[in-house]
């Protein structure tokens, strides 16, 4: 089988060489190579669809591939799956320029020249293994691997290989959402999320939760909205969002409030402190006493000064929210990516606590996710987290650095100091299959296969209603001599003697995998011979079983203190806030290296290929600054130009850039293109969920006289333009 | 067949077209990378941007109203609308654009000489022209979907409903000789979308879905005021 | 009079021109654009002795057919299938053989070229009832396969008219 | 001698004055054929350095893609359509000059005719080229030929480009027909008097011309009926030019006006063009007894009735549009009123109407050749850039804001276009080696029965 | 000149002869006429060459008229027809909907034909004039350079030994003739 794709893959199908050509006839299309040995699913010209699992961000949508001649054509979302139900978002369709990037490492490679020079040279497969194997062995619990949050069968195959080389294993992911989870644990103790039910929500009060652009899992939430909108005969739900600046997500909301950042904990407690006052919250005996007088402890005057959303507006608010058939308070966003992040996601919660929604429709409901797929221990962590990293590698107690599809250099801040895990460390090994910013620096690359050529699993953690474990296959082969990383560990701890090796001792990950399935289908009572279930999981693209009911929610835990969030940088020298947003198209810098995603305008700018700074209109007025300028933004820890970008929707005090470019590395579509604002950010931390407080510190602009290649698909000045008729205010 | 009178009947089985509702629409642009994929759009690369020569056929329009703190911000998804009366076909002297029977508004890539007047007479700009021959760098082009033409330079493109799936859609109907039914067809950009703002059907068909919501009271034509009988309706957003 | 006879040349040479213009255009527009020059194949393969004389059935080698937009060309090793076991050795199956065992596909030319821009699907035409050679001509007679036709548009709206099959562009250009 | 007398009495003395003069004529107007000299041969030189690089831009733009343009979605023609419309336009100089003028008999057309027409000749030549320089895929051009091909598929007549290829084929046979039939007489004059490798050519096309009255009769015939209708086509061609805009849903081209503008905007540049040619063939081949001064009076007047209508027309225009206040149109009007083109919107309505009318009016003027010659460059200037602001704005404003956008030529369309003009004139000096730049016969017949 | 040799070559062998004279522009020729006319010469035997039409001189003006119009008008017609038949059959042959017109397109039919009636006409006209100059040459007008300088030339044809011939030539030298050349 294996050596048979090869060999088809080598030969290309006529038709397929066909459509490579443009409309005119070519000398291309006069030659007619046929395959030499023919594969029993492939009929040239007829394509396939093969069920996988999407991973490019952490959602793990499930996805049908549309092959033909062995060549992946289109991804779309799978109708069954419960997560996304057919649909898919920009960047889970732009996977294919992942797979098909023309900057993919081919290869395994070692370092040549200094670290960081970015050169290297090939080496062979098992001189690579047997390089890193022999690092790790020479010292012994000197490992910490840093990994993107990975799931099911791999999550397990990493904790249990590194708990055997008493290493560190962190799963680490860039994103706005951990105070959310962590909210969640501490609010009501239960460390998977919830199925925010929007779908049937007739009054969604949003604080910053961006959950159309990337907030948890966009497409879920983006069925849900069209659902909540018009999905329902009579009903249109309402939806008001409260932000410092009007995202993608608030430009669909009936109503805009522009918060001060680092505020909407006040503004929800206000709220709240309405509710209870008017007597509409519907809380259990238990808890009445408890909230009164937490939310006693505040005064509206005050929280009204200091969100700078008047009295009456809130007091609107709260009617609203409290007399809604379904109401439903989410947070996130901005919200959370401060200081006070989890508080702030606590004292949300405290507001669905308050009208009772917790396990209704259209509220906020737990479901059991699948049980007993063991994923291993490790959770995801946090920024603070790498931070305390970088501690045991100064102490050497740590020496030796792992990478899987984590980035690192580029995430996290260059104020936290992180870039010298990489100078002290002894030994680097990036399994990345990209040249990204962090893997330049390492001294040995093993490649793993990009995940349309892999095998791996994913297990749903909350968010679906009904448990989820999803089941990716390979769709094509290997386009280069890239391993997958499963392979590689499982080698590996064949070197070691004992325990390890005993636990793990499949012969490849594929293997193992079905192992894991082939138990977890038997605690399903799958009463099906494995091989046939096996295929019918593989067309199905996972598992999923049936609704079960909601988690009854014992504990109601509520922030126990709720306050503006701290800033750095004084309000004198640095007037505005500023707050770098992870691009939709781009998230934190994943997507910079897919040529659709950099040409697909940022719906609100239309801006493409790079990077600009938001600022409100007046704001620029007052500067003197025009669209396409080069402004300066300047933080307590650096510096970063860009082109600025009028954008009415922004408060006058809050400066804004998109995250996603400014890489060092990463291939021709994203190196040296743009900047990245993380890199001005102060390490400010959420104490609570660890995770950075990205919203936490203060800048000044200055104009650098300068004009910038700013790239608008809407030439036009701005103001200039009126919508279509039919689509105009009035309508 | 009816010579003389402008007001017969087009004739096919199937009138398609397609309903927008922008109060679904989140702007969230899923449909423009599904168009990419489907329909073998080059990549312009960001010297061509900057000139203005970016390729979508569908695109989402934004456009801001009213100032802070009161500023709003609406999309509309612009395809080609397809249109019963197309400004852009009558003036192709060589039929490389005209309507086909089923209601599409074709654009016949390899008649097109390249005089670019239906781009001109398009109200709503959703002509494309290949300035220059597209380029994939290897093996980028290895995505490419043997399905759709590679439009070669000095050609006119544009939306074309994903006529390869209707056209497939309708050999399978044929060979189990039925009529397409509701839903079986779905373009890229309607496949993709998330809120399910985009709707695509045949319009003769009272009962299809997409034929009850172009009766929906916010329905609207876009530039209904031109007359040019677009297949699509959108439906207004309602705050 | 020789002013005379000049103007004639001068005229004459302009009816000349014009004569063989048209004839060129006549010539053009009955698509015998690219008739001329028959290609070599890398392996003298005949259709008369395997669909002829070995009576083997177009679908056995072109599975795609029936079942396909394209027709496909048989893989090496259906080939192989029968040549495995057949003792009788000629150069030509020997070079077969090489292939064969250099594992490599063998370069015929494409003799039936349909641009990008046309989407012609064999399945369809099949089941319409259409038989092989009502395109391809009696290969069973040819020991090496020529064009039958020109494939050329006007070809094909001919044939479409005869049967009623839609003359529409679009059902083919897309 | 009676007849004398009854015939020529009262112009006797003038008469035979006249009939003296003639071999003087015939020397004057056969001088320009012979005398080429350093000067003329370095402008040809100098001429066609300029349009082969025109050309190689051309290859150039054909090899990599029309891209080479500044070109983009919506603004889909430029300056290369523009540059056909004003071509066309010139073009009207000669049918215009020449055909209305014979046919009302003027007399002091004889010197200009000839002049006229030869431009007309070679600006269609010069426009026809530009259509196929504005395609895309130039090597496909046959799809526009309505000829039988195995495809059975020919051009669409709906289109209002189809209208236009008729009508300009027309328009070049004709106007080709127009120039050659009063130049027979000539051919044969040149034919005795003219050694070298023309006088075969002049042989053939004089077709043995003897200058029987029966032969003179046919000739005026086939030329009195034939101007009437060449009139009728160059009216019909410029209005169909004007269709390819008026038909279309572009905001600012969709006007009724169009026809009758376009039709006039073209004679007002083909007389101005005219002025210039007068000026600079006067002035090189001294034929300062032939083009007199009172001849740019008279074309300086015929250029006041025509700045009035052009001015006219174009306040209409505007004026119904600015009053409907449409917002599509007025996003058109304020381009090119207050913001991005105004500056050189107003500095075409200066070239075209205020600075001809200011000065035209001024008799003085009227009768010195460089001045003349001056407005008929300004009147130019302005005429091309208003086709550029007939096309450019409206596509820059199309009716969804969201597309909105602007336009300016690259090095390519800018060497395309310097290379067009450089063609037209070098056409033109050429032509001046080969044919008589004014009509000998006709003048001698001014000279002879002018006076009656 | 070229002209004369190529004829001076077959001359003698034809039947008739020719009268050449060369007269000063001023000379009195409407008397010449009369007087021709009165030796019964026939209008087609006499010709009047110049450099310059003639022909509306009322002396001279006797001919009669010439029909160029109906070749005109039924070309014209014949336009008409053609622009009507490539238009409409176009639009019967590829009977493709473009912008929810009419397939016969009335208007686009008007247009076409008018711009193909002009053509018609306009070249059948043209050919038609230059097929009679080129006829007109049968008549043995005779031709020399000097016309072109203002002398008008009188070409008269009679038959050899006829008897008019020296009278003729008696009229030409009474009349004021430069020059008489007789063959």
């Amino acid at each position: 089988m294996d050596l048979k794709r090869r060999d088809f893959l080598k030969v290309i199908g006529a038709t397929a060489a066909g459509s490579l050509l443009p409309g005119c006839a070519n000398v291309e299309t006069r030659k007619l190579i046929p395959y030499l040995l023919p594969d029993d699913e492939i009929v040239p010209g007829v394509a396939n669809w093969y069920a996988s699992v999407c991973r490019e961000c952490e959602a793990g949508c499930g996805i049908i591939v549309r092959v033909m001649e062995g060549r992946a054509k289109k991804i779309e979302g799978n109708p069954t799956h419960p997560l996304n139900q057919g649909k898919l978002c920009a960047m889970g369709q732009a996977s294919l320029q992942g797979l098909y990037n023309p900057d993919r490492i081919r290869g395994p490679l070692q370092r040549d020249g200094k670290r960081g020079e970015g050169k290297f040279k090939p080496i062979s497969w098992d001189d690579g293994i047997a390089r890193w194997v022999s690092e790790l062995q020479k010292r012994p619990g000197g490992a910490v691997m840093i990994s993107r949050p990975a799931s099911g069968t791999l999550a397990r195959l990493f904790s249990e290989f590194m708990r055997g080389i008493s290493g560190e294993l962190l799963f680490y992911h860039p994103s706005e959402d951990a105070p959310v989870r962590t909210a969640n644990r501490l609010g009501f103790g239960i460390d998977f999320l919830p199925e925010y039910d929007l779908a049937n929500a007739t009054y969604l009060l949003s604080f910053g939760a961006p959950f159309v652009d990337h907030w948890l899992s966009p497409v879920h939430f983006g069925i849900a909205y069209g659902q909540m909108r018009q999905g329902r005969p009579t009903v249109r739900g309402e939806f008001v969002q409260v932000e410092p600046r009007l995202s993608l997500t608030a430009a669909s909301a009936d109503q805009w409030i522009p918060i001060r950042p680092g505020t909407e904990g006040l503004l929800a407690v206000g709220v709240g402190q309405i509710i209870l006052s008017e007597r509409r919250a519907r809380l259990g005996k238990g808890d009445q006493k408890r909230f009164e007088d937490f939310y006693t402890r505040f005064s509206l005057d005050q929280i009204a000064a200091q969100t700078e959303v008047p009295r009456k507006e809130m007091i609107r608010l709260a009617r609203e929210f409290s007399t809604a058939a379904a109401p439903l308070a989410i947070g996130g966003g901005i919200a959370a990516v401060q200081t006070n992040g989890t508080d702030t996601m606590m004292a949300i919660n405290a507001l669905n606590i308050l009208v009772g929604n917790l396990g209704q429709p259209g509220g906020i409901r737990f479901f059991q996710p699948a049980q007993d797929f063991s994923s291993g221990e490790a959770a995801m962590v946090a920024e603070q987290a790498l931070a305390d990293v970088r501690g045991e590698f100064k102490q050497g107690s740590r020496s030796v650095l792992m990478l899987y599809q984590s980035n690192p250099l580029f995430t996290l801040p260059p104020s936290m100091k992180f870039g010298d895990v990489f100078d002290q460390a002894a030994f680097i090994v990036s399994f990345s299959p990209f040249m990204d910013d962090s893997t330049a620096m390492a001294d040995l690359i093993l490649p793993d296969h990009f995940f349309l050529e892999s095998w791996g699993d994913y297990a749903q953690a909350g968010i679906t209603p009904v448990p989820v474990v999803g089941l990716g296959q390979p769709v094509v082969n290997p386009l280069y001599d890239t391993r997958p990383v499963g392979d590689l560990f499982l080698i590996a701890a064949r070197q070691y003697e004992g325990a390890l090796k005993a636990r793990l001792s499949w012969k490849d990950f594929k293997s193992m995998m079905e192992a894991q399935w082939k138990s977890f289908l038997n605690r399903q009572g799958v009463n099906q011979p494995f091989e046939a279930a096996w295929i019918e999981r593989l067309q199905q693209g996972g598992w999923w079983g049936a609704q079960g009911k909601p988690i009854s929610v014992s504990k109601r835990e509520l922030p126990p203190s709720v306050a503006s969030a701290r800033f750095e940088g004084d309000e004198k020298t640095f007037p505005f806030y500023f707050y770098p947003f992870p691009s939709m198209n781009l998230h934190y810098g994943q997507g910079a290296n897919r040529p659709w995603l950099q040409e697909l305008p940022d719906t609100a700018t239309t801006a493409v290929w790079g990077s600009w700074v938001e600022i409100n209109t007046k704001t620029a007025a007052r500067m003197g600054i025009h669209t396409g300028d080069v402004v300066r933004v300047i933080s307590p820890f650096g510096q970063i130009e860009a082109p600025a970008v009028i954008y009415p929707g922004l408060r006058p005090d809050l400066i804004s850039v998109p995250i996603g470019q400014g890489h060092t590395a990463y291939g021709r579509y994203a190196k040296g293109r743009g900047v990245n604002p993380l890199s001005i950010l102060a390490p400010l931390f959420d104490e609570r969920s660890g995770s950075l407080a990205a919203g936490g510190t203060r800048v000044r602009i200055e104009k650098t006289g300068k004009q910038g290649n700013l790239v608008l698909v809407d030439q036009t000045a701005e103001g200039k333009k009126r919508a279509p008729e039919g689509e105009r205010g009035e309508a | 067949m009816n010579y003389t009178d402008q007001n017969a009947p087009p004739g096919g089985p199937y009138q398609w077209g397609m309903a927008v509702d922008l109060d679904r629409c989140t702007g969230c642009e899923a449909c423009v990378v599904a168009c990419h994929a489907e329909n073998n759009i080059r990549i312009s690369g960001e010297e061509e941007v900057a000139e203005g020569r970016q390729i979508n056929w569908i695109r989402i329009e934004r456009y801001w109203e009213g100032e802070y703190p009161n500023a709003k911000l609406k999309f509309m998804p612009v395809l080609c609308q397809h249109c019963g009366n197309a400004p852009c076909e009558p003036v192709c002297p060589v039929y490389a654009a005209y309507h086909t029977p089923d209601g599409l508004n074709a654009q016949v890539y390899n008649r097109c000489v390249g005089v670019r007047y239906c781009g001109n007479n398009c109200p709503y700009s959703v002509r494309y022209f290949n300035w220059f021959e597209p380029h994939w760098d290897e093996p980028l082009n290895a995505q490419l979907n043997p399905d759709v033409t590679v439009r070669s330079v000095g050609v006119m493109e544009k939306c074309t409903f994903c006529v390869q799936r209707i056209r497939a859609a309708q050999q399978t109907a044929q060979e189990e000789n039925r009529r397409v039914r509701d839903g079986e067809i779905t373009p890229a950009c309607v496949q993709s979308c998330p809120t399910e703002a985009l709707v695509f059907g045949d319009r003769n068909d009272p009962d299809s879905r997409v034929a009850k919501l172009m009766k929906n009271d916010r329905g609207f034509k876009l530039l209904g005021s031109l007359g040019t009988n677009p297949a699509i309706t959108y439906l207004r957003r309602e705050k | 009079m020789a002013l005379i006879l000049r103007r004639w040349a001068g005229t004459l040479l302009a009816l000349g021109v014009v004569v063989v213009a048209l004839i060129i255009g006549f010539f053009y527009s009955q698509g015998s654009a690219d008739l001329w020059g028959q290609d070599r194949q890398p392996i003298a393969f005949s259709h008369q002795v395997h669909a002829g004389q070995l009576q083997i059935n177009c679908l056995f080698c072109h599975r795609g057919a029936n079942i396909s937009p394209t027709a496909s060309v048989p893989p090496v090793y259906i080939c192989m299938m029968c040549h495995k076991s057949l003792k009788d050795k000629t150069p030509e199956i020997d070079k077969l053989l090489t292939y064969w065992n250099k594992k490599e596909p063998i370069p015929w030319v494409r003799l039936q070229r349909l641009p990008d821009f046309v989407h012609f699907t064999h399945k369809m035409h099949l089941s319409a009832g259409f038989k092989c050679t009502d395109c391809h001509g009696q290969v069973a007679q040819m020991s090496q396969t020529p064009r039958a036709a020109t494939y050329e548009m006007g070809w094909c709206v001919r044939c479409h008219e005869r049967n009623r099959a839609s003359k529409d562009c679009f059902t083919c250009h897309y | 001698m009676e007849i004398t007398q009854n015939n020529f009495s009262s112009h006797e003395d003038e008469e035979k004055q006249a009939w003296k003069e003639i071999p003087q004529i015939n020397h004057d107007l056969i001088a320009p054929l012979q005398s080429v000299n350093w000067k003329y041969l370095t402008l040809v030189g100098l001429l066609s350095l300029l349009v082969l690089a025109g050309a190689v831009a051309w290859t150039y733009q054909i090899k990599t893609g029309i891209g080479q343009t500044h070109l983009h979605n919506p603004i889909f023609w430029g300056i290369y359509i523009a540059s056909f419309v004003y071509w066309i336009g010139v073009s009207h100089s000669g049918t215009f000059i020449s055909g209305v003028l014979r046919l009302s008999h003027a007399e002091w057309r004889r010197p200009i005719t000839r002049i006229s027409e030869l431009m007309t000749l070679f600006s269609i030549i010069v426009a026809a080229l530009f259509i196929f320089v504005h395609l895309g895929r130039v090597w496909r051009f046959y799809y526009l030929i309505p000829y039988p091909n195995q495809r059975q598929i020919w051009p669409d007549f709906r289109s209002p480009l189809m209208w236009d290829a008729t009508a300009i084929f027309t328009y070049a046979v004709s106007s080709t027909i127009y120039l050659y039939l009063p130049l027979i007489p000539d051919f044969a004059l040149a034919r005795d008097r003219v050694k070298g490798w023309r006088r075969p050519l002049y042989a053939i096309l004089s077709l043995g011309w003897r200058g029987s009255q029966v032969e003179w009769r046919w000739l005026a015939m086939a030329v009195r009926i034939i101007s009437i209708l060449i009139v009728l086509v160059m009216v019909s061609v410029h209005s169909i030019v004007g269709f390819d805009f008026a038909v279309a849903l572009v905001p600012s081209w969709h006007s009724t006006v169009m026809a009758p503008y376009f039709v006039i905007g073209a004679v007002h540049s083909g007389v101005a063009m005219v002025a210039v040619g007068l000026y600079l063939i006067r002035r090189y081949y001294h034929l300062e007894n032939y083009i007199r001064p009172e001849h740019f009076d008279k074309v300086g007047k015929i250029m006041i009735t025509i700045t009035l209508s052009w001015g006219y027309l174009y306040f209409v225009d505007r004026l119904v549009t600015w009053y409907g206040r449409i917002p599509d149109e007025m996003n058109v009007i304020d381009a090119l009123f207050y913001s991005e083109y105004a500056l050189i919107h107003w500095f075409m309505v200066f070239c075209n109407f205020i600075y001809p009318i200011i000065f035209l009016t001024i008799p003085a003027y009227r009768t010195w050749p460089l001045g003349m010659m001056i407005v008929g460059l300004i009147i130019n200037i302005g005429m091309y850039i208003e086709r550029i602001l007939i096309i450019v704005p409206g596509l820059g404003h199309p009716r969804l804001h969201y597309a909105w956008t602007s336009y300016f030529p690259s090095w390519v369309e800018l060497m395309i276009l310097t290379g067009s003009f450089a063609f037209f004139a070098l056409m033109y000096i050429l032509a001046v080696k080969f044919v008589p730049v004014i009509s000998i016969w006709e003048e001698k017949e001014g000279r002879i029965y002018g006076r009656k | 000149m070229e002209g004369n040799e190529v004829e001076s070559r077959d001359d003698t062998e034809r039947p008739e002869m020719t009268l050449f004279a060369l007269f000063p522009p001023t000379a009195p020729l409407a008397p010449l006429l009369d007087s021709l006319r009165t030796l019964k010469i026939p209008e087609e035997a006499i010709s009047i060459s110049s450099t310059l039409p003639l022909f509306e001189e009322p002396a001279l003006s006797q001919w009669k008229p010439i029909q160029l119009y109906p070749v005109t008008l039924i070309a014209g017609a014949i336009g008409i027809l053609f622009g009507f038949l490539l238009a409409g059959g176009t639009f019967v042959l590829y009977p493709l909907r473009t912008g929810g017109k009419a397939i016969f397109t009335r208007p686009v039919v008007g247009i076409i034909s008018y711009e193909t009636m002009m053509l018609f006409a306009i070249v059948s006209t043209f050919i038609a004039a230059l097929i009679r100059v080129v006829w007109s040459h049968r008549s043995r007008a005779r031709y020399d350079p000097r016309i072109d300088e203002g002398l008008i030339g009188v070409t008269v044809q009679v038959d050899r030994g006829d008897p008019r011939s020296g009278s003729v030539q008696r009229l030409f030298e009474e009349s004021g003739a430069v020059e008489v050349v007789t063959r």
